[in-house]
């Protein structure tokens, strides 16, 4: 009985608790904090708080060059934001660009000069003192300069055309056995194609699409997103219908999207198509004769004539050739030469040849010099002359095995550098080879040391006026961060191992910096007493000539000013060729014109399908993306993920492949995995495959693009060169 | 959630859901304080015996539960609803009538019935204790053979202590028998005055809460004889040892402890049968 | 050894026995539970769920397990409302099995949620108009009133009795059990039939939407239905099996019987007024929103046979089968037929889930896979684990089956009423 | 196209479809905007967060034939029957009666995801992950908007953030801050064709009046009468044939969305 009362006792203690500790604050206030604390967790980022400003400046990351308004939070920036600027500055900042600020934080970013250990199990980053690198470097550019024979030195700049470039070859002007070096494609070289068939090389060129009506585009930058024309989004955003759009292109690219026509052709065999254009042109007699009168090597007049070379490109054979109807290259070959003014453009990166090709179907239309298509602009004021720098060699004409000492400047652009090219250029041993970049290189087998140089935003930096503004313009992104400890430009290491190695250096080089550097720049450009300065802030443009300082002009371009130069009469009628300078360029390239189209020999059981690299255009320009541009490339459909490769379903079924099932893609240069997506628009008998390098954070955890996984380093640096492969299940 | 408190929205959906749910919190809340409540009035007024009684009886198997009037043959399958309470039973008296009606006057009781000793001047209760009444109105109450030899030579008994009240069908005492404890329910109400010693055959002497003493629920001897057999029966059916029920069922003498017959059956799951207590 | 806590009279296996059993569910149980863990602590990507394919697995097997848990309320309903004293036989088994359904699917619920701690806010801003509030009130309302039912049966085991609070407790509780039941009926017809609900209004999910009576779509009475269909075949089902295991007669067989054939008209009614709503959403609902009906079954996956499947395999087969006196009065029959018609509802629940996602509503829009990831399964496990283990503790320490004492000395009733 | 169910003080979104490049600027604005993070590695096109997600639409014919647009998909801001409303169990999701604009209260929301399943556009999505920016990035979060968490559902508000910055210039003005005042997502800010357009009806410069009632404007999924206050132009016939569903469509093979 009495051990019943006890638990009784119990139970009533028990329940009375219970009852007082619902009744005290504590339940209320406990759910309470948990209510707050589920509302905000202490690993969420909390916002910068601060005043906010704004700064103007433009984006270096393209050519394009947009002008750029920046939201800053105490001093920091926020967010990008275009500027509609003058007409060579585009003020539409695009995805990349809009990300540019977060270039300085991205996962790959170097922040302390590396050694690159190279182990089986992959490449390593082991940091050293920048003094003794430069040390190191400057004993052996001593010994280069003493024993020129035991190899040279080479500085390869993988965007030329800035004050970087202008250092480099200032520098190196002071130096023997030592080369400047730009790689065979880079940004502008189809434009610098068309100086190579007048007999002007140094005139500078401009594309002026204001006005065109007809566009042939093989596969350049359109509507890709990135690097594009401002006229041609302006005509495209005005829904003007004067403007006609012919993308040829094997792949539905955005371009191929927007575009009017889209004659989705065979790959590797777009210069056939632009032969059998060019034949029935001419054999139509389309073609302008004002052009072809001043054409040296058109008809007859040398061994190797471009005639001949069409002659042998009928549209039945080139039918054959493209996979494209006889009717359609006939009725594309009619618009393109009547509906005036018309320009064909292609890719930087589809090569040497394409690039004649097309540029002689622009002749044949009479398209060079004419408004709406190509025009000619001035050369931008430099304050020093050709003379003073180290000539331009181009890489092809290194001798192989000869450099002992190599410096790519990468800051900007990083996977159209050629390293399988350097690699035959390179001193089969003891030779050194000195990577400046922001971030962990693409392919670091070849390197030695990595040199951190500023990410964008993080010094003052101009950028070359690219093939789209029909002026020559210049603008500078100013610093919106400051970079890590010892970043500084490649031309400063330069500068230093230069004045380490005892050389001195003229002109007051030794001791220039970035920022008299940028003055003496806007001092040529104020003293030239050209063009005008578009002030963003208060969106006015004033003649250069009444700017009253130099002090002031340059001023003005800190704040993000834009200077454009002022127009440049037509072009002299000098004379034009479409072959080569020589007999035998011509012949190389005739040779080469006539091996396109059959197509590499390959065992068609082994690897049946063929690779069509997509994304190119990022590939080729940028040297990082900021890693939010996973919502494109990951976490939408909408550009090419690093992991989906797209074939047809009927292709697909053919191999027994299933949709979003693992597959393995081999070619002869190894092979990746990747997740297979059905895609009504993929041509049969292809696969496509991202080229580009778009560090996510995913890649962070070493996932490679995949075309550079199996594409090897020729497919990197030339994009028309052809790829076969075979895809297995994983 | 509640009226005037924050984001609380004043339509109909939310007014007629909200009362709903409030007011099925309210019923459910309800109930269970009132059972509460009453449960502490019940542990208060002493109705514990009662209730467990009620209870139990409802989880005893049928045969258990048979009806005295089917064990005497008066009414065939009968159960009884009623928990062993003849007072309260309104087919008693008819039954009982009926009974007296047709029962043969000049059977003679044989008070040996199959060997074990029934006393003309003991009722029986069906847990298998006996009533006795003595002159001074007190009774005497023990257990009968039966339970003796469920429970084996060397029962330990733990009786109640002298002025402790019983309760009808409450538990009178508890007995122990190897590994398990039986209560023994009481066959009738009122006060505990005497313990009986162990050379004595019985084992409380009680004076009954009413004069004199309600003992309708009580069977005697030639009730009893009847009973007794059935309950051979079921016992035979739960310790499922046909051949005992032979040699019993022909009067020959049963052996002292039924524990010893089938070892290896579920000996406590009998005793709780056998004596109402599960 | 814990012979004192079994009900006396009622055998069971050894301790030892039941130890190995409860040993390998335990493990399960174990597993089960790091996957949830999993879930809870890393947050939902461990799952295969994803923005388009928002439930999964667990939805589903709410959704089911809830519809098997109504015979709960339907016994209930039967016992208390209806005075067929003779379901007083399954009664406890039912209310146990609810239990089990319910506070799994509750329990699952929790892991399914972004952000559990902040389940709570439900009842502090209700939405009324939405489907789900009415399900989280009901079922968590109905979760106490099933916890309050199986009190009783918890405190009558043979020791906790001996305390008289509770055993004067559970007595109290007994008699206002009716009430209960009651409230738990109304609970268990309104989240039941919200829990339909849930889809028949998404009218952004043509393929699940409904027109219907008042606020709620066909699809909230349909489920109702369908969980009260298949609500006394599950109890049936379950009663079998544990009888099975046990080796024990638990019930009379006419008790299965007769819970078969209530299953069956129900299930009669489930599949007539399913099939009218098919037909209505066929040509009316659905063309109305400009979708064929033809889309919907156009994978081979979900094809047609789905909805032959659902109704008349699954639905009038079974109902037929449980309806023929001599079929339901065959336990092999009667259990198949009980399996189907608990197959169709659940397939009925998984059309509903997972189907209704895979479908693409945006004109542009693929159809769309899942595979539940391990951890989902897992979670799922766990569930089952946890049920098997309650029930067999239950079954064991427990009064679940009143009868099981009469029926293991049935055959001596006979014979003793012979020798009377 | 009928358009009286939107009050004009409420902001109408007008989407020129045959303007849209496909650049995904608005994508990347957006997520800047808003303090959406970068994927998680395991991040996958179903289990990202993109508020406005670009789409690539595909005429279904194959070969030569074949067209393709890109369609920009934010959230619709539903002016009817707003279907992610009525089904959040919690109230998390409202309707702000003035602007119309349909908004999400992320502190709120317990991730049920219901709200997912009802919305007929996909427009919502759900943080699988907690959201983690690169080390350092985080100082370039913007000020106005909080970084949600894991567990909780978000979707395109029409620049929430950048309306209350709005109101709050406007209210220094002096304008009363009943009237609505004009601004612009981030997204038709950062659209380098000005493809989208934006602003209230009672707004006669932003145009949007006009543009929604031309005969080139149309809506996804009209019939579901959800009334969706994002419209869309385009010239083509085939795409609006597509959105309203007014014909046969393409099987889910050649369509990539």
């Amino acid at each position: 009985m009495s051990s019943t009362l006890t638990r009784r006792n119990i139970l009533k203690l028990a329940g009375g608790s219970v009852l007082g500790f619902l009744l005290s604050p504590m339940p209320w206030k406990t759910l309470d904090d948990v209510s707050i604390w589920t509302q905000n967790w202490s690993w969420i980022p909390k916002v910068p708080r601060g005043p906010i400003t704004h700064k103007f400046t433009s984006c270096s990351l393209c050519p394009s060059a947009c002008s750029v308004k920046a939201r800053m939070t105490s001093g920091k920036p926020v967010s990008l934001w275009g500027l509609p600027g003058t007409e060579i500055r585009r003020g539409a900042l695009c995805s990349i660009g809009l990300a540019g600020h977060h270039l300085a934080f991205h996962p790959t970013r170097i922040r302390e000069t590396v050694r690159v250990k190279k182990l089986v199990e992959g490449v390593t980053f082991d940091p050293v003192s920048p003094d003794d690198l430069v040390a190191h470097l400057a004993t052996i550019l001593r010994e280069i300069q003493s024993h020129p024979r035991e190899g040279t030195f080479a500085l390869l700049d993988g965007r030329p055309g800035g004050m970087t470039s202008d250092m480099h070859r200032l520098i190196m002007s002071h130096l023997d056995a030592s080369t400047y070096i730009l790689p065979d494609a880079y940004d502008g070289c189809f434009m610098e194609a068309l100086g190579e068939m007048t007999e002007e090389p140094t005139a500078q060129y401009g594309l002026n699409l204001s006005r065109t009506r007809t566009i042939l585009n093989f596969g350049a930058s359109l509507f890709e997103g990135w690097g594009s024309s401002p006229q041609v989004l302006e005509q495209f955003r005005s829904r003007r219908n004067e403007l006609t759009i012919i993308q040829v292109d094997p792949q539905r690219s955005a371009s191929a999207v927007c575009a009017n026509h889209w004659i989705p052709i065979k790959p590797g065999s777009e210069t056939a198509f632009a032969l059998g254009l060019a034949n029935v042109i001419i054999r139509e007699r389309l073609h302008d004769p004002s052009m072809t009168a001043r054409a040296v090597d058109l008809d007859r007049s040398k061994p190797f004539s471009f005639m001949d070379l069409t002659r042998q490109f009928p549209p039945s054979r080139v039918s054959s050739l493209t996979e494209i109807p006889e009717q359609l290259i006939v009725e594309t070959a009619r618009q393109f030469a009547s509906d005036k003014p018309a320009i064909a453009l292609a890719d930087d990166f589809s090569g040497e040849v394409l690039h004649r090709i097309v540029w002689g179907l622009n002749a044949l239309v009479g398209a060079i010099g004419k408004e709406g298509s190509v025009s000619h602009k001035h050369q931008l004021p430099r304050p020093w002359k050709e003379y003073q720098q180290a000539p331009v060699t181009r890489l092809s004409e290194i001798p192989d095995h000869s450099i002992r000492l190599l410096i790519v400047d990468g800051s900007l652009t990083d996977s159209t550098i050629p390293w399988s090219t350097l690699h035959r250029k390179l001193r089969s041993e003891n030779c050194t080879v000195v990577h400046c970049s922001p971030y962990q290189p693409q392919q670091a087998d070849l390197i030695d040391y990595i040199f951190p140089v500023h990410a964008p935003y993080e010094t003052y930096r101009d950028t070359p006026t690219g093939s789209y503004s029909r002026k020559t313009g210049f603008s500078i992104s100013a610093p919106l961060w400051n970079g890590p400890q010892g970043t500084c430009e490649a031309w400063q290491l330069l500068q230093r191992i230069v004045t380490t190695a005892g050389i001195s250096l003229k002109g007051g080089l030794a001791g220039l910096q970035p920022s008299n550097l940028l003055r003496s720049q806007t001092d040529a450009i104020f003293h030239a007493k050209r063009g005008a300065l578009h002030l963003p802030a208060v969106n006015e443009t004033v003649p250069v000539i009444e700017v009253t300082s130099s002090d002031e002009f340059h001023a003005a371009i800190l704040d993000g000013a834009v200077w454009s130069d002022e127009d440049v009469a037509p072009p002299s009628s000098g004379k034009f060729l479409f072959l080569g300078k020589s007999v035998a360029a011509s012949e190389t390239l005739v040779r080469s014109v006539l091996a396109t189209g059959n197509l590499a020999s390959r065992d068609a059981n082994e690897f049946p399908l063929l690779l069509v690299p997509v994304d190119r255009e990022v590939a080729s320009r940028f040297a990082q993306v900021s890693p939010i541009m996973s919502k494109l490339y990951q976490e939408s459909g909408l550009k090419p993920s690093p992991q989906i490769a797209h074939i047809h379903h009927e292709t697909a079924e053919r191999f027994d492949l299933v949709d979003n099932g693992k597959v393995v893609i081999r070619s002869t240069h190894g092979s990746t995995e990747a997740v297979l997506r059905f895609d009504g628009s993929v041509r049969p008998d292809t696969v496509e495959v991202s080229a580009s390098k778009i560090d996510t954070i995913r890649s962070r955890h070493g996932a490679l693009p995949q075309a550079s996984e199996i594409m090897g380093h020729a497919g990197r640096e030339q994009w028309n060169h052809l790829m076969f492969v075979r895809i297995e299940r994983a | 959630m509640f009226p005037f408190v924050y984001d609380f929205r004043w339509d109909t959906t939310s007014l007629v859901f909200l009362g709903t749910f409030f007011s099925v919190v309210a019923v459910v809340a309800l109930m269970v304080t009132a059972a509460s409540l009453r449960s502490l009035k019940n542990l208060r007024g002493r109705k514990i015996e009662a209730i467990r009684w009620h209870d139990m009886f409802e989880d005893l198997p049928a045969p258990a539960r048979a009806c005295r009037f089917s064990i005497s043959g008066s009414a065939r399958g009968r159960v009884c609803h009623n928990s062993f309470e003849c007072g309260g039973c309104q087919m008693f008296p008819h039954l009982r009538a009926w009974e007296q009606h047709h029962r043969d006057q000049h059977e003679e009781v044989d008070i040996r019935s199959l060997g074990f000793n029934l006393h003309d001047d003991r009722l029986y209760h069906r847990g298998h204790t006996w009533v006795r009444q003595e002159e001074d109105g007190t009774c005497l109450i023990g257990l009968d053979d039966f339970a003796k030899r469920l429970l084996g030579p060397t029962p330990s008994i733990h009786l109640p202590p002298v002025g402790s009240t019983l309760e009808l069908h409450g538990v009178a005492f508890t007995v122990q028998s190897g590994i398990s404890t039986v209560r023994v329910i009481s066959p009738m109400e009122g006060e505990v005055i005497e313990i009986g010693s162990s050379e004595q055959d019985w084992l409380m002497r009680v004076r009954p809460a009413e004069e004199p003493a309600d003992t309708k629920h009580l069977l005697d001897g030639r009730d009893a004889r009847r009973w007794i057999e059935f309950e051979m029966e079921r016992l035979h059916q739960l310790i499922e040892n046909p051949g005992v029920g032979a040699t019993l069922a022909d009067g020959g003498t049963p052996v002292e402890d039924f524990s010893e017959m089938r070892p290896g059956t579920d000996w406590d799951g009998v005793l709780g049968m056998m004596m109402l207590d599960v | 050894m814990d012979s004192k806590l079994i009900p006396r009279g009622l055998e069971r296996t050894t301790l030892r026995n039941f130890s190995l059993w409860m040993l390998f569910w335990v493990i399960l149980l174990g597993f089960g539970l790091y996957g949830a863990y999993l879930c809870l602590v890393e947050g939902l990507n461990q799952t295969n769920m994803d923005n388009r394919f928002v439930f999964g697995l667990w939805i589903f097997l709410d959704l089911t397990v809830i519809a098997f848990g109504a015979g709960a309320f339907f016994t209930g309903l039967l016992l208390y409302v209806l005075k067929r004293h003779e379901f007083s036989a399954v009664i406890n088994s039912a209310v146990v099995i609810g239990l089990i359904c319910y506070s799994g699917a509750v329990a699952v619920l929790a892991i399914d949620v972004g952000q559990p701690l902040r389940a709570w806010f439900t009842f502090w801003h209700p939405n009324a108009h939405s489907m789900l509030t009415e399900v989280t009130f009901c079922i968590t309302c109905y979760l106490v009133v099933l916890a309050i039912e199986y009190t009783p049966i918890l405190l009558k085991n043979r020791k906790l009795k001996e305390i008289p609070t509770f055993l004067v407790f559970q007595h109290e509780l007994h008699k206002v059990l009716p009430i209960l039941a009651a409230i738990g009926i109304f609970l268990s017809f309104f989240h039941q039939g919200s829990l339909g609900g849930l889809y028949g209004v998404l009218k952004g999910r043509p393929f699940a939407f409904r027109e219907g009576f008042g606020i709620w779509p066909s699809t909230f009475f349909l489920f109702v239905i369908s969980a009260a269909a298949i609500g006394p075949s599950f109890v049936m089902l379950t009663t079998v099996l544990v009888s099975k295991i046990s080796r024990k007669k638990l019930v009379k067989p006419e008790i299965l019987h007769s819970l078969g054939r209530i299953s069956g008209w129900i299930l009669m009614a489930y599949v007539l007024f399913k099939s009218i709503d098919t037909l209505v959403w066929i040509n009316r609902t659905s063309p109305s929103l400009l979708f064929s009906p033809y889309e919907y079954y156009n994978q081979e996956s979900f094809g047609t046979w789905i909805l032959f499947a659902e109704i008349v395999l699954l639905g009038l087969v079974p109902a037929l089968m449980l309806l023929t006196k001599k079929l339901r009065e065959h336990q092999g029959w009667l259990v198949t037929a009980g399996i189907l018609a608990c197959g169709g509802i659940a397939l009925n629940r998984f059309v509903m889930t997972i189907q209704t996602l895979a479908l693409p509503t945006l004109p542009f829009d693929a159809f769309l896979s899942y595979v539940p990831s391990w951890q989902e399964v897992a979670t799922f496990l766990a569930v089952v684990a946890y049920g098997v283990l309650l029930y067999s503790v239950s079954f064991r320490y427990l009064t679940l089956f009143p009868q099981e004492r009469d029926l293991n000395s049935l055959a001596r009733e006979r014979h003793v009423s012979v020798r009377l | 196209m009928n358009s009286s169910e939107h009050l004009t003080s409420q902001y109408v979104m007008v989407i020129d479809v045959d303007r849209c490049t496909g650049c995904g600027a608005c994508m990347i604005a957006c997520a800047i905007e808003n303090n959406v993070s970068p994927a998680h590695p395991d991040a996958t096109d179903r289990t990202g967060v993109t508020w406005m997600r670009v789409v690539k639409v595909d005429s279904g014919k194959n070969g030569n034939g074949q067209q393709a647009r890109f369609l920009p998909l934010p959230c619709q801001q539903c002016a009817a029957q707003t279907p992610c409303v009525t089904v959040c169990p919690q109230n998390a999701v409202e309707v702000d009666e003035s602007t119309g604009i349909v908004f999400q209260m992320p502190q709120r929301c317990f991730g049920c995801r219901y709200c997912m399943a009802a919305c007929p556009y996909h427009a919502r999505y759900f943080n699988w992950w907690d959201p983690e920016w690169p080390e350092g990035m985080e100082q370039t979060l913007n000020p106005d908007v909080a970084p949600r968490m894991r567990g909780v559902v978000e979707k395109c508000n029409f620049c929430h953030g950048r309306y209350h910055a709005a109101r709050a210039a406007a209210a220094e003005e002096g304008h009363p801050t009943s009237d609505n005042v004009r601004y612009e997502p981030a997204c038709a800010q950062a659209c380098p064709t000005q493809a989208i357009t934006f602003g209230t009806l009672a707004d006669e410069e932003s145009g949007v009046g006009e543009l929604i009632r031309s005969a080139t404007a149309f809506r996804i999924l009209p019939k579901l009468g959800t009334e969706p206050r994002v419209y869309y132009l385009s010239e083509l016939k085939w795409i609006r044939q597509l959105a309203e569903r007014e014909k046969e469509l393409p099987t889910g093979e050649e369509v990539h969305g």
